[in-house]
């Protein structure tokens, strides 16, 4: 066993913790996070491979590292425009929750 | 005079720097600088196309001089090409459409739809060319979030409650999406090491790997193409969003995630996916188009209805897989088909829609109950309508016929007749839905507009109508322009 | 030395685990952030180690930054409360 | 090297154990709690991948920017359930059985964020999730059906991992190799800006469409406006003192990572978090107020970096090796600047990311026209 | 030389550890949130204190020494601006159960 091996099964139990919260948590806020551990998880398995793949006197392939690092910026735009739809459904229904409220008329 | 490689970025380029550009001035400017790169984009596209008409050869452009595996390259084959000029079509119309609802006043404090719109309107536009140019599997995950960053807004734009429940839905089911998607390409990079859609082509082979790679990638990106039965967040998304927003999301948006399965089928892993895996997703495309169409007879909301039957209109692409896998004659009938369908389907749906918005505007409602004599009042609109519906139908001789006689004819030739009942029957079932709205319609004496729809808005929505109907021009053979840089590889090991 | 440094590490790590029970725990919300502070100081140490221990390019940063950003969420809470 | 695994083996556990944790919370806050911490540790191990890089910005924008959203989401969403003037975050004694016996929460009663009572009634005839009952918890069958689909896809990239075990394919060699062209010595900045500066590029479009979409959701009347609900006023001592002594370091900080970025683990983006986590101090001690989103100088500073990235790239087609290529001779220079101007933008953007639609109406004289 | 600093380190790193324990012991058995706070500000600042201490003979250079003590003097400042504030919040809030 080695760490990049043991950083691999973590991320795929991440993937697995994260894809069941995201199936199973009604909330809206805890899907979010749920989606945060799902993409942790993705990111970790990018980590892994780039560990596997040191070589050139570098610790790990520096391509699917730079992967990540865009990623994650990807991640937080993601997180931080669902909590602000979020936050607005809250202020508009006055409730977190993904019910689809009744629409009212007009096109 | 720019080389025509060049023209490949620049496809890409031009409505990112909009979106940059209309960030950057905001208020009055942002709308002409969409309407700047609409023109802009609109010529490019159509390089594109005519460069790959004339001398039959893909395109292909490496960025920065680095080569792929390192680098990246953009590639244009005819599928990217048909693709560019329907995106041009669509998105020119919508920005014509647009102008009126989204003017922003002159002199006037900025206010906010316009310039979310316009901006929008360009990175969505940034996000498909990107999608239908990108030859590497982690530059298409950056054009899908391109497209789910810039579609999520359009579809809260007017703020309401329901069309925000809506967005925030759309945007949780868009971004497990990508994450699986991602996750493939996490796998593929390891096993390979590359993303590059050529050089993955010739080094993968049907192992544990790939395969486990393709089932999560095609798993979120049929999420993300509202594949039934993942669909439900489409109907209140696409319905919630302003008239010329769901003309956009509808027509195109949801075709980005699907042509990426396609190229990951067809281009990057071919030969991985089983006939059986082909047959899965035909099958839940095949009850997309049944339930899709169903659901959509029975909706007493127009925009509702036109949005279910978008879920059904997808179901006939995924016939693709099935069909056009293997190499050979009948394969090269049903590409073409369901590039058509592709094509006929963006066209007539974005008239639908627009029209839906301007019945809308006119009525102050969209309820098909109270659409009585109002062939009388829009006979334009009304017709467009009844056009459009042609299509959707598959009536000769419009586009969509085309594209399901198409696909009908592979089917049978294939030997796979069952595709072609599904086909008929989704035909019959769109002919309802249609005349559900055509027949109150044209009963009855003219209904009292609470606005009147200028002649220029509804004549750009028969001009797109009319563009579906001629689109049932094209003969009834392989394309020429199709078969620039189709792989010959066969998509589906049997 | 450098056994000794990753041990000690572990060590740290393993005893913050505990005291996140306080997470699981609470009652109140300022005990999961005193858990998350204490994790947030056991961290930087544990980095600090293993960084020095296995003489990691950059983990002196990393903790750095982590020191940088450590009272943020506390304070994020508390500015909270003042104003919902 | 066996203690190394050991040591990584209480990081793996505690990752794990916060990740479930994050799942099982009964309150949204203690989830979110759970989550700040699973991210600082995350860090952690990055760093044993010897991923330096990919470290730092997990410290500042996985744990740090995305933390602070979080946490004031989750205070927000829990502030309706226990109205002002009481403190929500504090237990009080007040408050009967908030404790079970043994020391346990009741479910649901801490905090409790999430489950709140509408004030505002509306038809749930829409709901069209199916498998869920009453109380919005998902039925067993659906919990089932979710738990053999995450535990397929787990068991088979465990399986993957450990089948694969050997050294991966790797372009490390390649990426090492055009580096003195560049002028620079940090592979991982060189793909980000070079070799891959195609996705960097479109990412700062897709950052830039983030905060498009965070605006879009200001009302219409506040538009052109000041995010947060008021300005918060300087009173707190304590914050205040931080808020003046940490900037300067954090700057100082920042302009490091950004430099050292050329050679080492740094650059834009981890530059750019550090920043913007200093700004989101000063604005919540109240030493400066929000920006209003309709001022002019936000836009243009906010789209300068992704422009002038832009810039650069189409003025790669003056030269013979075409978009985003840098000729030899200025690369180092022309690559710290496009990374220097980056910067303000990137930390900008977070930081309006961070901070929200406005929610306070614009002065006249502020208003976009 | 060598092996004095290692002592040195040995020593210090353990002291370090222990004042962890004791956090976390303060944490977990203190009977509520203000005397948690007082167990967690000892943990802050004695353990990693005593940790970067002892780390400093083996840091690589001066930078990195240097950026050693800065990481120490953050934390500092950091947990005496989190205790004032939680303190303050406690006290708000009315004491806890």
């Amino acid at each position: 066993m080695t760490p990049a091996t043991l950083y691999g099964l973590c991320s795929a139990v991440l993937v697995g913790a994260g894809l069941y919260g995201m199936l199973v948590n009604p909330q809206p806020l805890r899907k979010i996070l749920s989606l945060n551990l799902l993409g942790s998880g993705t990111f970790l398995l990018f980590g892994v491979i780039a560990r596997r793949g040191a070589a050139a006197g570098l610790g790990g392939d520096p391509v699917p590292q730079a992967m990540v690092i865009t990623g994650i910026v990807v991640a937080f735009s993601a997180t931080a425009l669902a909590v602000a739809l979020l936050l607005r459904v809250f202020q508009e229904t006055g409730r977190p929750t993904l019910d689809q409220p009744a629409p009212k008329d007009g096109g | 005079m720019i080389a025509a490689p060049a023209l490949l970025v620049l496809a890409i380029m031009a409505p990112a720097t909009g979106v940059v550009l209309a960030f950057a001035f905001g208020g009055r400017a942002a709308e002409w600088i969409a309407i700047a790169t609409t023109v802009a984009g609109a010529a490019i596209a159509a390089g594109i196309a005519a460069t790959l008409w004339s001398t039959g050869l893909p395109l292909r452009y490496v960025i920065g001089d680095w080569a792929p595996p390192l680098g990246i390259a953009l590639r244009a084959d005819g599928l990217s090409a048909i693709m560019l000029l329907t995106s041009a079509v669509v998105m020119g119309a919508v920005v014509l459409f647009a102008r009126e609802t989204f003017a922003q006043r002159p002199g006037a404090p900025e206010t906010r739809t316009p310039l979310i719109f316009w901006t929008m309107l360009m990175g969505v536009w940034a996000g498909l060319n990107a999608v239908w140019l990108a030859g590497d599997l982690f530059t298409l995950y950056v054009a899908l979030e391109l497209l789910t960053f810039s579609a999520v807004p359009l579809v809260s734009l007017e703020g309401k409650p329901e069309t925000l429940v809506a967005a925030l839905r759309y945007m949780l089911f868009a971004l497990v999406g990508s994450v699986l998607y991602l996750l493939g390409c996490a796998l593929l990079y390891g096993g390979y090491g590359t993303l590059d859609l050529e050089l993955l082509a010739h080094a993968v082979r049907a192992e544990p790997v790939t395969v486990l790679a393709a089932a999560l990638m095609t798993a979120g990106l049929a999420a993300k193409t509202a594949l039934f039965p993942l669909h439900l967040w489409l109907p209140p998304a696409h319905a919630g969003a302003p008239a010329a927003a769901s003309a956009l999301l509808s027509a195109l948006v949801v075709k980005g995630s699907f042509i990426l399965i396609v190229r990951l089928w067809f281009d990057a892993l071919p030969g991985v996916a089983g006939a059986g895996a082909a047959t899965l997703l035909a099958a839940m495309g095949a009850a997309a188009i049944i339930c899709g169409s169903i659901v959509a007879l029975r909706q007493a909301r127009l925009k509702l209805m036109i949005a279910y039957s978008t879920v059904a209109q997808i179901g006939y692409l995924f016939f693709l897989f099935p069909l056009a896998g293997a190499a050979g004659h009948w394969s090269r009938i049903a590409w073409t088909g369901g590039m058509m369908q592709l094509v006929a389907h963006a066209v007539a749906k974005a008239a639908m829609f627009l029209a839906a918005g301007l019945i809308g505007e006119a009525l102050g409602h969209d309820r098909i109950a109270g659409f009585a004599g109002l062939g009388r009042a829009l006979p334009v609109v009304m017709l467009a309508f009844g056009l459009a519906g042609m299509s959707l139908m598959g009536l000769p001789p419009s586009g969509g016929f085309v594209a399901k006689a198409m696909l009908l004819t592979a089917s049978v030739g294939e030997g796979q007749w069952w595709w072609a009942v599904v086909i008929l029957i989704g035909g019959l079932l769109a002919a309802g839905y249609t005349f559900r709205v055509l027949a109150p319609a044209l009963a009855g004496g003219p209904v009292p507009l609470v606005a009147p729809i200028p002649r220029s808005r509804q004549a750009i929505v028969l001009g797109l109508a009319v563009c579906a109907l001629l689109l049932g021009l094209v003969p009834l053979r392989p394309s020429q322009l199709l078969e620039v840089g189709r792989p010959v590889a066969m998509a589906v090991s049997r | 030395m450098p056994e000794f440094l990753l041990l000690a590490a572990t060590v740290i790590l393993l005893m913050v685990a505990v005291g996140l029970v306080r997470i699981l725990r609470g009652p109140a919300d300022v005990d999961r952030l005193m858990a998350v502070q204490l994790l947030g100081t056991g961290g930087i140490a544990a980095l600090l180690l293993l960084g020095i221990a296995t003489s990691l390019p950059g983990a002196v940063d990393v903790a750095l930054v982590l020191a940088l950003l450590a009272a943020f969420a506390a304070v994020i809470f508390v500015t909270s409360l003042d104003s919902p | 090297m066996s203690l190394a695994l050991l040591a990584d083996g209480a990081l793996v556990l505690l990752v794990l154990g916060l990740a479930f944790w994050v799942n099982a919370a009964a309150s949204g806050f203690a989830a979110v709690v759970g989550y700040v911490a699973f991210g600082l540790l995350l860090a952690l191990a990055w760093m044993r991948l010897a991923a330096g890089d990919v470290a730092l910005t997990e410290a500042a924008v996985g744990s740090g920017a995305t933390g602070a959203v979080l946490v004031a989401a989750a205070m927000r969403l829990r502030a309706a359930a226990d109205p002002p003037p009481s403190w929500p975050g504090v237990s009080r004694p007040s408050t009967p059985n908030r404790r079970s016996a043994d020391g346990r929460d009741t479910p649901g009663h801490d905090g409790g964020g999430d489950d709140l009572a509408p004030p505002a009634p509306y038809s749930d005839s829409h709901r069209d999730v199916p498998g869920h009952d009453e109380g919005g918890k998902p039925g067993l069958s659906l919990r089932l059906a979710a738990l053999v689909l995450s535990g397929l896809v787990t068991a088979g990239l465990a399986g993957l991992v450990l089948w694969t075990a050997g050294p991966a394919p790797s372009l490390a060699e390649a990426a090492t190799r055009h580096l003195p062209g560049l002028g620079m010595g940090n592979a991982v900045t060189g793909v980000l800006i070079a070799y891959r500066a195609l996705d960097t590029l479109l990412e700062k479009v897709v950052l830039l469409l983030a905060l498009g979409g965070v605006w879009s959701l200001t009302r219409d009347r506040v538009w052109g406006g000041r995010p947060f609900p008021r300005a918060i006023p300087a009173g707190n001592g304590a914050l205040i003192l931080l808020a003046r002594l940490l900037p300067p370091i954090g700057i100082v900080v920042a302009v490091y990572v950004l430099w050292v970025g050329a050679t080492d683990p740094g650059g834009a983006f981890q530059g750019g978090a550090i920043l913007t986590a200093m700004w989101i101090l000063v604005m919540l001690a109240g030493l400066r107020d929000a920006p209003p989103i309709g001022s002019r100088r936000l836009r243009l500073a906010v789209a300068a970096g992704p422009a002038a990235f832009l810039a650069v790239g189409l003025a790669g087609f003056v030269l013979p090796t075409g978009f985003l290529s840098y000729p030899e001779s200025i690369a180092k220079p022309l690559i710290i600047a496009v990374e220097a101007v980056l910067t303000l933008s990137i930390a900008l953007i977070l930081g309006l990311l961070v901070a929200g639609p406005a929610e306070r109406p614009p002065d006249p004289a502020e208003r976009l026209r | 030389m060598m092996l004095l600093g290692d002592i040195a380190t040995g020593l210090l790193v353990s002291a370090g550890v222990v004042f962890f324990l004791a956090g976390t012991v303060g944490l977990l058995r203190f009977p509520d949130s203000m005397t948690r706070l007082h167990a967690l500000t000892k943990a802050d600042s004695l353990g990693l204190g005593l940790v970067v201490l002892g780390l400093l003979p083996q840091a690589a250079s001066v930078l990195e020494a240097l950026k050693l003590v800065a990481v120490w003097l953050l934390t500092q400042l950091a947990g005496a601006t989190v205790t004032q504030l939680v303190a303050r919040a406690i006290w708000r809030g009315g004491g806890r159960s």
